[in-house]
């Protein structure tokens, strides 16, 4: 390729908007350098369909896309794991190439934070 | 009585409800009409500040009375009273989780904001006056119930669960500041308050520059709204998946609980007739705006679809049809 | 007659028309001026609630006239006939595909409700009284035409495509189920009758309570919204990729084709001036929110960018600008 | 990894949005058990330009995101390519790993449903 | 003096500083009130609609002074000068890097189309007249400073910096047709003057058509777009980064330079006490609408959070607070 | 697999909401024959936090999602690598299966547009 391209993890969470906050700290405090949350417009689950049209944001999700290098991807998806106990949610990882590799390898903090 | 209650029930062919009818139709019948979500909540945002800002004027024109002191404390205690009945009555006749039975429990000891709305246009229709401090005790009653549910969700864990959920909460629990946060900055408390606490300041002069917003089209949003309401409610029952019957006939018997709760307090602490049928039907509302975000954050473990419809598409529509008018009726009875 | 068509036409100094020339220029010009879609939504769901509680409220003054039924009926009659000639002049002229044809031909049988509504303001400003009941008109005719053009879509379709099409259509044919709510459950249909039966149910007495909300600001919402469609319109037609020059001049003589048949009708059925006038607006007008939707589902392979730009940015600003005018002084020599 | 994960397939769907119901029942007779729909902003394609800020819902898409398991997605592929002869759409099927793989694996409904 | 500040200083209890404070200080607390961003939107456009309009009828009352020119030629000029103070001002206190410098100098240059709206509901209270051509002024002081900004961007430009930003610009330098529309049709300036050119055309009668529209809910609608004001300033205020002291600095004495440039300008031009007030207003005042999405356009390497964070969070509410009273109370004691 | 599918490149574009038409240009010249651009509601990056209710454009992102065949992705990626040294952004490419695959091949325009 003309441009050089680096493998990374393409992390993508479902969950309840209200949670968001929730898994936002995860990340921050996992190391990972950056998340987009995206908008949905309804779907289905094992809870049932909803769609949103609701006025109270309890019955409203959102994808969250976050991209991150292989170690930080393990170890978000380790938390991911654990919070998954008590919040619903889905998580997918896939591989991608990115630019500027550089911006997608955070630090993580130390849990004292 | 017969009397109080066919004025009472004039409310039937009110634009209100049957805006409300109309959605609730339409929806039952699988049409697409729908409000867009972000219509719907601004016409919550209007409602709200409307009816907060009228009643800080109100009260800036009545005068503080000590009342309203006594009124919100008595508010505040129904407001636990009515989810440990809630949670009793649940365990005793339905099988939910511990999680789903105390988030059900908050959402009735919590109240309506559109529910409390429509009866102070139904009181007003039938000639009684309310004091203005009552849109002070909702805003207060709105989110005591949170800190009851959660309570109620600790202490009914049973002892082997318990140990599990225990371990989980240590890593995952919700912390303080962010339930504090949810009773006491929720964004309907605040803004309710908000409004209310303006119209004080601001008093008749305010109401001379935002009455043509606040006042002249408040009945016609409402009914905009409540049509939204009658689509979202009726979308609700047909999709809703797990509600047995039990939990349908909570839905209707709690309000009514909760109403002879409520009548009995305001007549005895001694409320005018308007402010008791207000107080009666505060009790007997459950909250779907303020309390659902709130447990979602919460008890996450809990079945959000669950208490949406019991209070959404049982409680309100049962409330805002049959429910205000007959509150109304009663406590002009035992208090007029 | 001069003097008719000159009154009529100072509707094009009014703000309604002003505002959409507004809009519409604004996006010519590349403007990244824009209403949020949620708005523009709301702000139709507004007029539709308005312009249907307020027929509805006028019937219940007027009373019903036999002449209701007389004129829904040739208003259905008309929703079906103006289809066939479409279908026909478009398959003389163009050389669409036979399910765009189809497609399009519904969206001409159907109507437009806001220029139904700029309409009434036109007519009342000439001093011309129209019924009620023309609301309920309007909604009756709203969808007939997804049926038409869902006939003409199979009667049309040559021999051998039929076969393929037939076999496509056995296996991932719309339901009649569907079909059957987009004609009746459509949301604008529930809209509008519901909130003229609403109307008729609390009449005055209702107009009291959200006259201030349906009444005094609709004209200058009404401008609000015209200021969106101008914007829509004209990004419509700049970014139109398949608008060939024999479509667009369909886009102009068909409302004026379809207006005749309306204003003939209209007067034979004995209407007075007013409701002439309105009967032809509506046979003129093509719908671009209700029959749009319903031809991406019934008709999935019609070209969707063809007939939302005939019927939103062709004819809705031709209706609107020189249309009603032209059609309500034509309504009054005719008529009058 | 510290936690384990399975290989399932991300499906990812573009259509117009009034053909959302016709693709989601596809989705519950094929057995996938979930799908969250996303909301678009404008895109271009074949049949030109689109954006938002339309009145009309004809003239506007949604992305839908579907994690199903590898015997879903065939299935699934299957019944989407036929569709698209009379719906327009675009649909792509990547690789992805998932927690909790259990809930991606649904049964399929008989026709007869 | 005393005096004429003390009037000015009601302000602080009017209904609109109040509800700005409420979503202030709700934000602050960190409660998760909002209003919808489609609201918010509709809102800014509803009040862009309602000035421009009402400006435009006053005129075709007032008739079109030569003053109207002046005032015009003024401001522009001031949309120049007052950039170029801001970029040395930021050069000599700050180390911003070259592109932010010049974006913020471009917002400064600008105006806020709220911040104006406040301030004739201040103006008003204070018993002054100011001319309603004062609306045109605004929406031609809008976007001049776009340009001013540009070019401050390209002459700061150090020379090595300066090679590479050349070599970058010639690959992906923002097209001079897009510039020209942020300037010339940026949605705010074609609504702001659209809708005043309506107003003119269509004048009294115009108004008795939509001024229950425009006028009766303006004052509540505007309360309710400060309270979102409130919330979204003080949203940046606590997650702003890169503030550091000498900008937040900057933020509150450069309304006031800017403000005694307008004042001085207003005066010689003699102008009547409203409207100097309100050109004061105006070079005081800061873009967070029209100018934040040009630069985001033209100066993508500028850091759009420290321009948003000053003329939102810092000077929008300085100004609104204190800015407006005070620069009225200049304008009454300096043109009075 | 009872249909056939094509590998193709599946690209995902962040990028500040102003600068879309900058992005769609880009794509157009490359002969990419469609995009769809995705609703967001907030995120985090090196350069802090935003979130949707926000007045102004200026401050609001897009999730642009783009389908075409490996020679266009690997143009766009050399084009994208350019703009983002003024324009930031990021981009991730992932390999991707899908139906129809003559839809993804357009034909890249000539510089003088
Ligand atoms: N297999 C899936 N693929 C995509 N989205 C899913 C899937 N399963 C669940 N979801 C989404 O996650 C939400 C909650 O899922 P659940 O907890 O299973 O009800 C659903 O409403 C969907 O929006
Ligand atoms: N190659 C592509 N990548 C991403 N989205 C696409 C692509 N092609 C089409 N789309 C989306 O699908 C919609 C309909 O496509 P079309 O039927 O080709 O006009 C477009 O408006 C885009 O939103
Ligand atoms: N690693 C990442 N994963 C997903 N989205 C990101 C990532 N980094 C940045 N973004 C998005 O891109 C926006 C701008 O990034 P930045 O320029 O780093 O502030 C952020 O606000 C996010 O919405
Ligand atoms: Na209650
Ligand atoms: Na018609
Ligand atoms: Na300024």
């Amino acid at each position: 390729m003309a441009v050089s391209t680096t493998l990374c993890k393409r992390l993508e969470l479902i969950i309840a908007r209200p949670h968001l906050q929730i898994f936002a700290k995860l990340f921050e405090t996992a190391g990972v350098t950056g998340w987009t949350a995206m908008k949905t417009a309804g779907g289905t689950g094992t809870s049932g369909i909803w769609r949103e049209d609701q006025l109270t944001g309890a019955d409203e999700h959102v994808v969250v896309l976050a991209i991150m290098d292989a170690a930080a991807a393990e170890a978000v998806l380790e938390e991911i794991s654990t919070l998954f106990a008590r919040y619903p949610g889905v998580v997918s990882v896939t591989d991608a190439q990115v630019l500027r590799p550089e911006r997608f390898s955070g630090q993580p903090k130390k849990a004292d934070q | 009585m017969a009397d109080t209650l066919s004025i009472a029930f004039t409310n039937l062919a009110s634009p209100m409800v049957l805006f409300f009818a109309l959605g609730f139709l339409a929806a039952l019948a699988r049409s697409e009409l729908s409000v867009p979500e972000a219509v719907g909540k601004g016409l919550a945002l209007y409602l709200m500040l409307a009816i907060g800002f009228k009643g800080g004027v109100s009260v800036a024109e009545a005068g503080l009375s000590t009342q309203l002191l006594v009124t919100s404390l008595a508010g505040i205690a129904l407001g636990f009273a009515i989810p440990v009945l809630a949670h009793t009555l649940l365990r005793l006749t339905t099988d939910l989780d511990h999680a789903t039975r105390a988030a059900v429990a908050a959402h009735y000891g919590s109240i309506s904001v559109v529910t409390f709305v429509a009866a102070t246009e139904v009181v007003k229709a039938m000639g009684l006056v309310f004091d203005g401090y009552m849109v002070a005790v909702m805003a207060l009653m709105e989110t005591p119930a949170i800190i009851a549910g959660l309570l109620l969700a600790r202490v009914s864990t049973p002892a082997g669960e318990g140990d599990a959920a225990a371990r989980h909460e240590t890593a995952h629990e919700t912390p303080w500041g962010t339930l504090a946060r949810e009773v006491f900055l929720n964004g309907s408390v605040v803004l309710l308050l908000g409004a209310f606490f303006i119209g004080i300041i601001t008093g008749p002069k305010g109401m001379v520059a935002i009455g043509p917003f606040v006042d002249a089209p408040f009945k016609g949003i409402l009914c905009l709204f409540l049509l939204d309401m009658g689509l979202l409610a009726a979308r609700r029952l047909r999709e809703s998946a797990g509600l047995t019957l039990p939990l349908a006939a909570f839905g209707i018997y709690m309000p009514l609980i909760a109403a002879s709760l409520g009548v009995v307090t305001g007549t005895l602490i001694g409320l005018d007739v308007g402010s008791v049928a207000l107080l009666t039907v505060l009790s007997a509302s459950a909250s779907y705006i303020a309390v659902p975000a709130a447990m979602r954050m919460a008890l996450p473990e809990a079945n959000a679809a669950i208490y949406l419809t019991l209070s959404m598409a049982i409680t309100f529509p049962f409330n805002l049809v049959i429910g205000i008018p007959l509150y109304a009726a009663v406590a002009q009875m035992l208090a007029g």
